[in-house]
């Protein structure tokens, strides 16, 4: 291995390495004393990210079975920096009590399935792929079934175990099928036999399917709701971020790519799959209460807009997804930091407790209002120009009534959305949740949420690199 | 509309005819046995596995399936894969399964029969998709590979250890990571400790 | 930097001061220094206008500046005003302004509905400088979504109901609108490279077949917000819930906006479509028309009388724009102006006087005249224009919507406009019952004797109002005619076309 | 080899849909992770079968199954430890009754 393929592999190699001091810090760390690891993690994260932004060539190693593009890169980047967000959300909570005495292996746990990310975007065969996306899975049931002094929470780590280990037997038998229709495992000689043969359709759509599960697509997303309400909110954060970011980028990447001959099967399929996901994604969620099933259900339909992009499979699709990916992890991260500082300070997690929350947390009830408005596609948050974007790349294809019917959708939600903030501004509350201040990390992670959404929107020349990346079929 | 099932249906008839041709089922050969044995343990092993109603014969049954998976691979002389099944599946994953049963389930438990109507979903789910992926199977005329010697051990080490195309270190060493990351969350799972006293407010509803 | 921009710049910049100050006091003042500085702004910007077309320049838009934002889908900040415009700008600095004066006193939460609304100000004046699709829909839900706010904070009765009712058809409308930019951006361009630019779009031509269906989705889309007529039941309640500032903002400027994207989107840049089509909304907004009049006899409730009565006059203005020729659409861009104005002015009066009586049932007040002698005169003025005094600015609207109408000579557009023309008589019937009840006769109930009348910022709000109306009524041939030359080339393209 | 190819594709494709019907049926968690066990092993079949019948050039079957198999334990192991976790929450490993989630 020559230096310049150490450059091209660094965020893996970077993180191998984080995880292992981790590892070591804990090993060697003076017996009786506990420390939180929450800085060392932070540092590390910030590091990756930050290594992660100098310009390096693209090419692939190990004879193709690692590659790496400037779009992967960028795409790593904006994971870690979810990641690295989500434990500065996090950090009040490893310095409590309740995660004394196996604080590491939370780092460990998260970090290891954020390796499981990289090498799945990076892979350029299906082996690759089938391991970083278990690597990214397994991990997470652990780490969802971390708070082990509630029931939920060990019931949600089985829940995802359960549902993920079958969504990976049936992702595995289309790889197999795929491996026996073309006769490679590699992503460029898959792409050249694939030529639509009914064997090569049936593959697709089990390997399709098995995806489908971890970005909870309907129907296939009957894990979702009980796994984000188990599991501890940075866990359930990460899930509904930079988990389920990552398989959508994966997804996109593959269907250009290595299924780019069969679109003509898997437009129709996305589209019906996009707007059943909306429409079940907004229902679900107009009843909910409990904050996190309440995101649950919206991050499902949100899956469906992006769906809405996949579709397209023009460039413009392909830049909107992405760009939409990093705008949905400022907004659904800006979402579940408040949710998760008050969950921290009074352990609160109804909606009927948000009830005049404006009123003794002006700041916490602002930043969940900027995001949920960016969830909704209200100007001038980001979400606003991702959602634009995404319609947009259908629009080019002459979908319009996947747009119709997407804009509609977003109606919907809009209406739930607001009951989020009519609870905090309008309704009254006799017990409302008292005024506290974040501690100072906790407060980072939520600034640069709101930083994120401010910016992402008006600062164009984000999306500009996304489209200069990007490719059509 | 019946033109298409018509066609389909002749296309099934002489795919089908092709298979048993090729079979030659009228010249029983030693492989042809054994194969036919394994298939039936697999089938009536997977079938009980899912329908016993005693959790640790579903255990056996288990491992019935997973010894004749076994045998499988040595007749299509993959030794070393079928060495890799008996000790890390039959050895390992099930003797974990074992533990956890022993564990958790009294010996003489019985599971309450699933309702009928779940019974059926699963038959008309499991049902369809098999009928479908068999269609599509039978449909399918793959390509006839010359068939190589099995690989010996030289191959498969230089291959999980190659660096170029069909080289697998990298796989090798990301599996290991995942293997630490799992042994972890294992830990960090099951291991037990106290519960601390309650100075967080209850987060439970 | 563009002058223009400058009006995006200062409701900013006022909002981010609102939220640095201090205490409420000083909020006001900020809201009252900004929104006096738009005022003055945009009076600037009027002279400027005349000024440049009597030099001679000719060009449809003036001020334009370009900048690219988003170049994979051509979307750029460009800004760019002509007459209509510059008139729809100058009528939402005056109401902006009445309106910060009207609800001087606001509580509690003053700071935050101060900056709501100039955060939906914001909005508006974005939406009429910018010549860019896609930058015109930001604006555009910009200036709804504070409504939300506005109305479920500070509003009255089912105030929750009304405020989500209101957002989510406001945001349905916009829905349709972002399908129909989408649609107008690629079905332009024919393969020469598609824009969002307006001016550049009303230059290429959408094929028909695009038309046929863009032309419903766009129209709907913004005739949500102009209340046309299936699609206005948000508006009475909306209005009835608001607080008075909000009600004057949104009945006197945003539903114009409704209006002005109708025109500057929909028949503009789809003529064609428009001429197909326009039957079938002609029969639409007719209905609005006489609907909102007869709506507003029934009611007893001020605000829903009012809230009927935009309706109706709002109707009119869509029902003159698809008229399609000069005379019609000049009077539906006055009759924006004058109905802004004036029914800015009524919601305010309205709001003054339920501040005092604490009722907006008509039957239960009366002889106001004599106690509050300073108010009354004033709703007396507003009523008058809005049944079309001569002399104020409603008369010189409508006659020439009227005349406009009249110049189709075909039954269908006869019968539409008589029709339509019957809605002033039933104006006059509803406007001079409410005066007559609500301020003549004997004071019915005896503590309204105490009531103390206008303080100086009512004043200050009505008077700016009362002074924009006469002298529209009196002046008008300025505003007609500098509207007038900005639609005769857009009128005499539509018509060349066809 | 005198068995054709599409035997073993059958044998595999019948004890893949057996799992998916044992995982639908069963609602004991122990059961359902043997049930995904048959799903993992009849796509190793597979696997190997293609490897062995069509493409013996490379071993990019044997080595998938082989890697497959690792997975699975490494998947076993933690799905137990969460497992026995509940077991001890409430002394009982049905996932019905663990499923006490209101809708």
């Amino acid at each position: 291995m020559q230096i310049e393929d150490f450059l091209l592999m660094r965020h893996e190699i970077l993180l191998t390495l984080g995880i292992l001091i981790i590892l070591m810090a804990d090993l060697f760390r003076p017996h009786g004393r506990e420390s939180s690891f929450s800085g060392l993690a932070i540092g590390l994260m910030a590091v990756i990210t930050l290594a992660g932004l100098l310009p390096v060539p693209q090419g692939s190693l190990f004879g193709g079975m690692y590659v790496s593009t400037p779009l992967f890169t960028l795409v790593k980047n904006v994971l870690t920096m979810g990641t690295l967000i989500v434990f500065l959300q996090a950090h009040s909570w490893m310095t409590g009590p309740l995660t004394l005495r196996r604080r590491s292996e939370f780092y460990i746990l998260l970090m290891s399935t954020l390796l499981g990310m990289y090498f799945m975007i990076s892979s350029g065969n299906f082996l690759m792929l089938y391991i970083g996306l278990e690597l990214a899975s397994i991990p997470v049931a652990a780490a969802a079934a971390y708070d082990k002094f509630r029931m939920d929470s060990a019931e949600s780590g089985m829940k995802y175990i359960l549902s993920s280990a079958v969504s990976s037997a049936i992702l595995l038998y289309g790889i197999s099928l795929i491996y026996g229709a073309t006769g490679s495992l590699y992503f460029e000689r898959v792409a050249a036999f694939y030529t639509g043969t009914p064997v090569q359709m049936l593959a697709f759509v089990l390997f399709f399917s098995g995806l489908a599960f971890k970005i909870s697509l309907v129907p296939f997303h009957l894990w979702t709701a009980d796994v984000y309400q188990g599991a501890p909110t940075g866990v359930t954060s990460y899930l509904s971020v930079v988990s389920k970011g990552a398989s959508t980028f994966v997804l996109l990447v593959l269907l250009y790519t290595v299924f780019s001959k069969i679109a003509l099967l898997w437009q129709p399929m996305l589209f019906v799959v996009a707007v059943v996901t909306m429409v079940v994604g907004n229902l679900f969620a107009l009843r909910q209460q409990h904050m996190r099933r309440f995101i649950a259900f919206s991050s499902i339909s949100q899956a469906g807009y992006i769906l809405v992009g996949l579709a397209a499979g023009n460039q413009l699709g392909m830049s909107s997804v992405v760009y939409y990916i990093l705008v949905y992890v400022c907004s659904n991260l800006g979402v579940f930091g408040v949710i998760s500082a008050i969950e921290h300070a009074t352990g609160k997690l109804r909606m009927d407790d948000y009830n005049g929350l404006y009123h003794t947390n002006p700041r916490l009830a602002l930043l969940m209002t900027l995001s949920l408005f960016s969830l909704a596609g209200i100007p001038p948050v980001a979400g606003f120009f991702g959602k634009f974007f995404l319609f947009a790349a259908a629009a080019q294809q002459g979908m319009y009534v996947l747009v119709i019917l997407a804009t509609l959708n977003t109606i919907i939600s809009l209406y739930y959305y607001l009951l989020v903030v009519k609870a905090m501004f309008i309704n009254s509350n006799n017990t409302p949740v008292p005024f506290f201040r974040t501690c100072c990390v906790t407060r980072t992670g939520l600034v640069l949420c709101a930083l994120g959404l401010v910016v992402l929107g008006f600062a164009a020349v984000v999306y500009q690199q996304m489209f200069d990346m990007s490719f059509g079929l | 509309m019946m033109e298409t099932i018509q066609s389909f249906m002749t296309a099934m008839m002489n795919s089908v005819s092709e298979i048993f041709a090729s079979a030659d089922l009228t010249r029983p050969t030693w492989s042809k046995w054994i194969f036919m044995a394994l298939a039936g343990v697999i089938l009536l092993g997977s079938v009980l596995t899912v329908t016993s109603r005693r959790i640790l014969r579903a255990a056996t049954f288990l491992f019935f399936t997973l010894l004749a998976t076994a045998g499988l691979y040595l007749l299509l002389e993959y030794e070393f894969l079928a060495a890799v099944q008996l000790t890390v599946y039959a050895g390992g994953i099930l003797v974990v399964i074992v533990f956890s049963i022993l564990l958790t389930s009294h010996i003489s438990y019985r599971f309450d029969p699933p309702p009928v109507w779940r019974v059926l979903g699963g038959l008309v789910a499991a049902g369809s998709g098999l009928l479908l992926t068999i269609c599509v199977l039978v449909l399918t005329v793959f390509p006839k590979g010359v068939a190589a010697p099995a690989p010996d051990m030289q191959q498969v080490g230089n291959a999980l250890l190659g660096q170029d195309v069909h080289g697998y270190v990298l796989p090798f060493e990301v599996i290991s990571i995942l293997l630490l990351a799992c042994m972890i969350g294992a830990i960090v799972v099951a291991r037990k400790s106290r519960e601390p006293e309650a100075s967080q407010p209850d987060k439970t509803e | 930097m563009n002058v223009l921009s400058l009006f995006v710049l200062v409701p900013v910049l006022t909002i981010v001061a609102m939220v640095l100050v201090r205490n409420a006091a000083q909020v006001r003042v900020t809201a009252a220094v900004g929104s006096v500085l738009q005022f003055i702004l945009s009076v600037g910007l009027v002279l400027f206008y005349l000024a440049e077309r009597r030099a001679g320049n000719m060009d449809e838009m003036i001020l334009v500046h370009d900048t690219v934002w988003y170049a994979p889908l051509n979307i750029h900040y460009t800004v760019g005003v002509d007459g209509v415009s510059v008139a729809m700008i100058l009528l939402t600095a005056i109401v902006v302004m009445a309106g910060v004066f009207a609800s001087w006193k606001l509580e509690p939460l003053t700071r935050e509905f101060f900056v709501s609304l100039i955060l939906l100000a914001t909005g508006v004046f974005g939406f009429f400088i910018s010549i860019d699709l896609f930058t015109m829909f930001l604006f555009y839900e910009l200036a709804v979504i504070p409504m939300y706010l506005l109305i479920g904070i500070w509003g009255s009765g089912p105030k929750e109901y009304s405020a989500m009712k209101l957002t989510l058809m406001l945001m349905g409308g916009s829905a349709l609108l972002l399908v129909g930019i989408l649609a107008i951006y690629f079905s332009s361009g024919n393969g020469l490279g598609q824009s969002m630019n307006i001016l550049e779009l009303s230059k290429m031509h959408i094929p028909l077949e695009a038309q046929r269906w863009i032309f419903p989705l766009t129209f709907l889309g913004f005739g949500v917000l102009g209340a046309l007529f299936p699609f206005h039941t948000w508006s009475p309640d909306g209005h009835a819930s608001a607080p008075t500032a909000v009600s004057m903002l949104h009945a006197g400027v945003l539903m114009k906006l409704g209006g002005y994207g109708c025109f500057r989107v929909a028949i503009f840049l789809m003529p064609e479509g428009a001429h197909e089509l326009a039957w079938i909304f002609l029969i639409l907004t007719g209905v609005s028309v006489v609907y909102g009049a007869f709506g507003a006899i029934v009611q007893k409730d001020l605000k829903y009388i009012n809230a009927y009565s935009s309706v109706s006059h709002c109707g009119l203005v869509l029902f003159a724009l698809l008229m399609l020729n000069q005379t019609a659409m000049n009077g539906a861009i006055l009759q924006m102006i004058s109905h802004g104005l004036m029914t800015a002015l009524f919601f305010a009066l309205i709001g003054m006087i339920y501040g005092r009586t604490h009722t907006r049932n008509i039957y239960e007040m009366g002889g106001l005249m004599k106690v509050i002698p300073f108010l009354s005169v004033c709703y007396v003025i507003a009523g008058l224009a809005s049944l079309g005094l001569p002399g104020l600015s409603g008369f010189v609207a409508e006659m020439t919507i009227f005349f406009g109408a009249f110049q189709h000579a075909d039954t269908f557009h006869r019968v539409l406009t008589i029709a339509a023309c019957c809605s002033i008589v039933i104006t006059a019937v509803y406007i001079l019952r409410v005066v007559g009840t609500l301020l003549y006769g004997s004071v019915r109930n005896p503590h309204f004797a105490e009531f103390k009348d206008a303080s100086w910022f009512e004043r200050s709000s009505t008077l700016i109002l009362i002074t924009a109306i006469a002298g529209i009524g009196l002046f008008p041939l300025w505003l007609s005619s500098m509207i007038g030359d900005s639609l005769a080339p857009v009128v005499s393209r539509l018509i060349s076309l066809l | 080899m005198d068995v054709p190819v599409h035997f073993f594709l059958m044998l595999s494709a019948a004890m893949f849909f057996i799992g998916v019907f044992g995982f639908i049926i069963r609602r004991n968690m122990i059961t359902l992770l043997m049930a995904v066990e048959l799903m993992l092993n009849a796509v190793n079949i597979n696997f190997v079968v293609f490897n062995r019948f069509l493409y013996p050039d490379y071993f990019e079957g044997f080595f998938f199954a082989l890697f497959a198999i690792a997975i699975a334990a490494a998947e076993t192991s933690v799905a137990i430890a969460i497992i026995i976790n509940v077991y001890r929450k409430i002394r009982s490993i049905e996932a019905d009754d663990v499923a006490e989630m209101k809708h």
